[in-house]
């Protein structure tokens, strides 16, 4: 086997080293009656070539593999990655490094993540960001556990109901064993989040996704309104970073702490991960937030250069003190993201970012046309819902078998309410003549 | 030559990705809702060419030098592994794209969950959990929904001194009291420590075998036997997979949740920190608890199936680190049954070679034979005043990244070196040279390794004003 | 342009430091009659991603896009190549360097390419190689060439017919305007040289391919007693590397040089180049081959290390006098194909070359079972040729459209007398289902 | 760290490549005709990564730092182009699979011959020449073959003393002679110098244009009147042709041959020493003589046709440098005509901007406005015994890849610098900087830069031992 070095006479040689004669002799510690005495029942090895095929067979089987245009967002997107940024990002001296803990041999990875923290702040208005975490849904329910350790008059919160469905999922299971408790915030007639229900009711934090999952763009200066009136902290998520290469960031509006999901920085879909888990807060709650930081230091010659830092609020420390169990994050994927925006800048992200909005317009107006009904009339940024009708079924499983096209995503399992609605997704991939073809099949 | 942080070479105008045509519209947002464009730093593409090859160059990976990170499995990452992900039909591929367009994916996951289930001897799998820690988490609250499904919660929960730091951390998230468990002088934990502990107010026991001493825990099975007459659950921390694979079954030995780590084990990259994967395994009486969804096949052929009611629910937005899990499928089918035992084989050749290379000049924590690492502590250089942190210093000097250090925390001044299969005997030889030197030079020059390391772009860096001073961005 | 760093500040500092006022003042030496006035008539700049489109539309429309299998040597074979080494060759440390000139910042490049040298001599068997040239062909006719620098009392020297048709029309080529003539040498029955012309003939040089076009393996051994003989030069060469991982090398029938193509060793077929022209010698020869060589010597402190060497043969030194023009040559090929060498090593190279050996033979007795017979008796490496029966070509053709696979090559545009004959080639790359197929449907 | 040589790692028994399964019957060869096993390192896959990680980590390339290596036009090589070669569709092409399984390749290479004839505005263009020097010795054999066409060979050909030496050394293996010019005090070809030359047994000329100066010839037009006025054809070395795309055409001015060096001009990586391309384009009357094949076009799409009668022949085995045309067809569709005259804008102004920059700190050659390049010598270093190379070296120490030195001849101590548009303002204020603290070095500390480099691995390589006692192999 190419991956290992070791000859007979290596063997050999070392066994004898350690006073054994076989390698088998290395386990007697193992009491002879558990050792596993069959081979395990798993398909013999493959060369490489043959996995090659092996694997190509199974990529080849996926809608993905033959251009296929999926007119669907809910938290994954399809978006240009400059191929500069593929060629860095492989590079084995980030690829197969471990977590910077020795950080004279890794500044490397340290100044890339420390960077990727201060562009995350640039985007969002806020003031701190941490190295990363698994996804958006894993963050914010981080972040909801923040506020209820800060706040510990209530065991509850608030969360809207329009925080895509996986998220509030994961909130659920994630506070479920700690005893805690959340309320969704039913929906607006428009699209958005309805808060009635806080009247009479405390929460230690309200969380809200804007764009939520509907492609609607919430009204976070009355969320903040709210929190505040209610002592809560205000959180607030997001599925779509692009997003904020136009809208205003929630830093603008106070937000206390930010989930997001960094996917559409640079990193491939994937078939819904590894993603990135963004999380980002004012500077008070630094030493409440879970996960890794990399901060700003001097070495004994007085060099600038980069550590981690802020370890005594992590679990390898603090044990079952710690603010979270998170261990290994999703590091690569937070410097792919460093670089995509720091390929895009200032200038490239707000063009980015317009031409999705411009193309979701476009779709959402060329699918009206066609006869397909607009459900709700908010402002979004490159998502929205129309409702469809009948026969709708029929063409976009034609679009898919004849065009390869996958006209929207079907809301009815996630809101039953919404039966014969499609959340449809339009960004910078997706061509004016992609677009046209869609609205005429299904016409 | 430093390299400048991203914004002190930014200059307005420039831009470093291609614009796609604009060939719609405009369409403004209302401009109450549209903010400041963001404040990112303006580069063109051979600035951000430049600047990431520069920030590659001082790194040290797998690629570059034996980094005997004890715990962590620092073994080659096979280059096929990362063209098998990134093929375009995964990496481009929606998760929410309807099923009849997602088979290969699904049945890669499915096949992959069986794999992983055989090799611990268990009844099934979930994918789901992003990484080993999130995986502990997963176990974790299965442990605790088991306990409320079956009518009693319980508050504590078992977890030996030698335990990874994340034991504890999973636990407390579900509400667990961790109850320690102090392991023997042979660096093992006793049937008697657990009887002593184990109550029916206590929820089970977390376990890291090999633990993280290196040392198989020999009466495993006794223990989970014990935490079985009382109603608890066995965790198994499968960090330490890569010392026992096709050697023996987790499920054989009575445990009965195994989380992995497959940028440990299976040779995944670990990117600096992630991403990683960390599926579990469960036996057949935990499968109801599993988180939601699972992949089922049917005559229509793979899709998911949305979570039962024992369900604890959804540990991750879509299922698991996809690119992660096709790197481990792939890794496995190219070892196959008889390649992975190989693999445990020469992980523990490795590290039993190194422990007693070495038994004569660092001071052995518990001299018996090892796993797949070994640990040793500075307390033969401590007459010289030179520590644990000045010999992993200056290894550096010496071309290896440096072990694990002061950890396990029941060994004083910690030094934990866990080379894996993928070393060879010359490699480790020069590890085990260099370590002789360092001993050397810390009886001899004391100050030379005190002051390491020397040959790095950086010396030592100043851990304490970053963290009393924190500076988290620019 | 997001490759172009100049902001319209920068172009103004910039201007005025050098006095002028706009771009177009710096070239107002140009007298103006001459400067263009139009834009060229290029089409329009395109985005990365619509450069993406149009590449894998034109990509797309080839053969090789569908994972064809295309049973076709005659100089360039599909190989396996490893992962890790497609990974390796594209750090843009290797690839986008020039040449070593400045050894001290470069001795990544010129350890690489002194490696390749050593292992091509171990290859063949031969004292010395360059560091590349361009592919087999210009490599042999610069062979040539120096044999007929070398011996100067003729202008003629030899070359089997046997020869690569394309390598014999280089040598044409390059032989005409200096003055000096090529004899063809007929081919024997069997499918090897015939060298009766040479009893009455003075050459410089006699030139074999071994195995030659035809896949047959020459006799080597007499080639050598013939050019010891007329004291010329024995030349040989070859288009498939792997040849020599089972075959008798050149240097051991006593070969002064030999021309090679390196495409074999781990290099994209890529529709014909860049491939890698090996050149290998006697070491009697060193000050007589062209091109560039990397020598072993030591820095001021003592250090091993590696420079270019020999340079005073070449053409920035000794301009017209050098013995050759070449300056670019396939450098960043040498160095894949050295790390081809570096991943087989001694028990890889065997192995595989067996394996393409064995499968050849399976495909020819497959293909004489459905039909078609044998053209020559010679042991052959891992082509060969068949006479092929009536209806063969429209077998083909459909082969192509349903399997997308190519039955050999047509050897009558090559060889008029060889009409009806094809010329195959089996490697490790088509598994024994494919050969079984491509026999089935000619049958 | 030192990187041993491979074989010095070798052991037997290792092998790192999958061998492919063996599912036919091994068929032993005759045994007279089996050689030994090659003498070959035998290493393990991680051996050779590592080996090659290491080995890249001793180069600097453009991706690591400016590199204004003069006459080279060391830009920034697009990753994009790199992904376009690596397409399945080209890179696993057969030269001579069926024509119908070659559209895509046959239609870009026709289509950038299309682009490169309009670009140096001539009538048609052959892509097979390797490289730069592979094109010249097309372009004089495609010369040698229109005189022996119009029935009298001629012997001797003009080359100015600023050539580059692969001209005189691609005209003599035509059986050239060449005629040294000298160029004026100005720098450039005067006519009355080459009047005075040029006779009826004179082939023509060639020409660099701009030439190693980095001066545009101001006088070509009548220089190129008078060789055509003798029967004589103007060859024009393109290796310069950054400076001029958009801007001026080679056959506007008279030229009739020109090549193209691909891998400086159209952004193709150099490798290290190749593989370049070097594709000529030729006017209406040459268009017979170019070698075969060529790409027609008719009804049933796209072929090669085989040579006509008066072609030279065949350059090179199959039909150019594939991989390297699909990078410059993609840089070209990626800039367009404007973006391509703005690259030899930018290029000019950068090197404007260094001359004047500088020219109060090194000894200019020629104080007159520069095309793409500018050379200095180091006449005003020599008073205190320092020379461009250890300037040159010094450089090194600043971050820098050295400048072309020695070259061209007719500059005593010539140090010639292109920067090409891709490098910013402030990476050129930074070379300028280090350059004119080297200057004050030279007057202040002579030794430390005679003593130079300091920082890489490496010193000063003994160059003339190695060339004495050649050791070629290990």
């Amino acid at each position: 086997m190419r991956y290992l070095p070791h000859t007979d006479q290596d063997i050999r040689e070392m066994l004898s080293v350690t006073g054994m004669d076989s390698l088998e002799d290395l386990f007697t510690v193992i009491p002879e009656k558990f050792r596993v005495r069959e081979p395990l029942d798993l398909p013999p090895a493959m060369d490489e070539w043959a996995l090659n095929d092996h694997m190509e067979a199974l990529a080849g089987s996926m809608g993905a593999a033959s251009r296929s245009r999926v007119f669907i967002g809910a938290g994954s997107y399809s978006h240009h990655i400059p191929s500069a940024l593929s060629y860095l990002i492989g590079r084995s001296e980030f690829a197969t490094a471990y977590t910077p803990y020795q950080p004279e041999v890794s500044q490397g990875t340290l100044q890339g993540i420390y960077e990727f923290q201060s562009m995350i702040t640039a985007l969002l208005g806020m003031d701190i960001a941490t190295a990363s975490h698994y996804d958006c849904g894993t963050a914010l329910a981080e972040a909801l556990l923040i506020a209820l350790r800060k706040n510990k008059q209530t065991r509850t919160v608030a969360v809207s109901s329009l925080v895509h469905p996986f998220h509030r999922e994961i909130i659920k299971t994630y506070l479920t064993p700690a005893g805690y408790s959340m309320v969704e915030l039913p929906q607006n007639p428009d699209g958005t989040t309805d808060f009635s229900l806080l009247d009479t009711l405390d929460v230690a934090g309200i969380a809200v996704q804007s764009p939520n999952f509907l492609g609607c763009i919430e009204d976070l200066a009355r969320v903040k309104a709210i929190a505040d009136s209610k002592k809560a902290l205000f959180i607030t998520s997001f599925t779509e970073a692009l997003a904020y290469g136009l809208l205003k960031n929630p830093g603008s509006f106070g937000a206390d702490l930010v989930a997001g999901e960094g996917q559409s920085l640079g990193i491939p879909q994937s078939f819904g991960g590894p993603g990135l888990g963004i999380l980002s807060s004012t500077k008070n709650l630094m030493r409440a937030l879970p996960g890794r930081y990399v901060g700003k230091t001097t070495d004994m010659a007085g060099e600038p250069g980069f550590v981690l830092t802020l370890a005594t609020r992590e679990q390898h420390i603090k044990r079952e003190k710690a603010s979270s169990n998170i261990c290994s994050n999703n590091g690569l994927n937070a410097m792919a993201a460093g670089m995509y925006m720091a390929f895009t800048g200032r200038v490239g992200m707000r063009k980015i970012a317009q031409i999705n909005h411009d193309k979701a317009v476009f779709l959402k107006a060329a699918l009206q046309d066609a006869g397909l009904e607009p459900a709700f009339d908010r402002p979004f940024f490159n998502e929205f819902v129309l409702k469809v009708n009948d026969g709708f079924r029929e063409k976009r499983e034609t679009l898919k078998t004849r065009f390869n096209m996958v006209a929207g995503l079907d809301l009815e399992p996630y809101y039953p309410a919404l039966a014969n609605h499609y959340l449809f997704c339009a960004t910078e991939v997706f061509s004016r003549q992609d677009m046209e073809t869609l609205a005429r099949e299904v016409k | 030559f430093k390299e400048p942080l991203l914004w002190e070479k930014s200059k307005p105008g420039r831009c470093g990705i291609s614009i796609p045509l604009a060939d719609v519209e405009v369409s403004p947002l209302d401009p109450d809702l549209v903010g400041e464009a963001p404040e990112l730093p303006e580069l063109y593409e051979l600035d951000v060419v430049r600047h990431y090859t520069r920030l590659s160059q001082w790194n040290i990976g797998i690629d570059s030098a034996m980094y005997p990170l004890g715990s962590c499995t620092m073994k080659y990452n096979p280059k096929t592994n990362d063209v098998q992900a990134a093929r375009i039909g995964f990496a481009a591929a929606h998760p929410l794209a309807d099923p009849d367009l997602s088979q290969g994916a699904l049945e890669l996951m499915h096949t992959l969950e069986g794999f992983l289930a055989e090799i611990a001897g268990m009844a099934a799998t979930t994918l789901q959990p992003a990484a080993g820690a999130h995986g502990e988490l997963t176990g974790m609250m299965i442990i605790h929904a088991y306990h409320a499904k079956n009518g009693r919660q319980r508050t504590k929960i078992l977890i030996p001194d030698t335990a990874h730091g994340t034991n504890p951390a999973s636990a407390a998230l579900c509400g667990y009291s961790p109850v320690n468990i102090t392991s023997s002088e042979l660096g093992m934990l006793t049937p008697k420590a657990v009887a002593d502990a184990m109550d029916e107010d206590t929820a089970g026991i977390m376990i890291t075998n090999p633990n993280t001493l290196g040392l198989f825990e020999e009466d495993l099975k006794e223990i989970c036997d014990i935490v079985h007459q009382k109603g608890g659950l066995v965790y198994g921390d499968g960090a330490n997979m890569n010392a026992v694979l096709g050697i023996v079954r987790p499920g054989d030995l009575g445990m009965d949740v195994v989380h992995y780590n497959l940028h440990k084990t299976f040779s995944t990259p670990h990117g600096g920190g992630g991403p990683g994967s960390g599926p579990i395994s469960v036996v057949e009486k935990l499968v109801p608890f599993l988180p939601g969804p699972r992949i089922v096949k049917d005559d229509k052929g793979f899709s998911f199936k949305e979570k039962g009611p024992d369900s604890i629910g959804r540990m991750l937005t879509f299922y698991g680190h996809f690119g992660i899990l096709v790197r481990a499928y792939a890794y496995i089918r190219s070892l196959g049954p008889d390649g992975l035992k190989r693999v445990s084989q020469l992980a523990v050749l490795n590290a039993n070679y190194i422990k007693e290379s070495l038994k004569d000049t660092l001071d052995l924590a518990y001299d018996r034979p090892c796993m797949h690492e070994c640990v040793f502590s500075d307390k033969g250089q401590a007459p010289h005043k030179v520590t644990t942190l000045d010999m992993a210093k200056r290894l550096m000097d010496y071309g290896f990244h440096p072990p694990t250090i002061y950890f396990p925390l029941v060994v004083h001044g910690a030094l934990m070196i866990e080379p894996t299969e993928t070393e060879s005997k010359e490699t480790i030889d020069g590890l085990i040279h260099a370590l002789k030197a360092i001993a050397e030079e810390a009886r001899t020059n004391p100050d030379l390794v005190r002051s390491a390391p020397h040959l790095p772009k950086m010396q030592r860096l100043d851990e304490v004003t970053a963290a009393r001073k924190p500076c988290l961005c620019g």
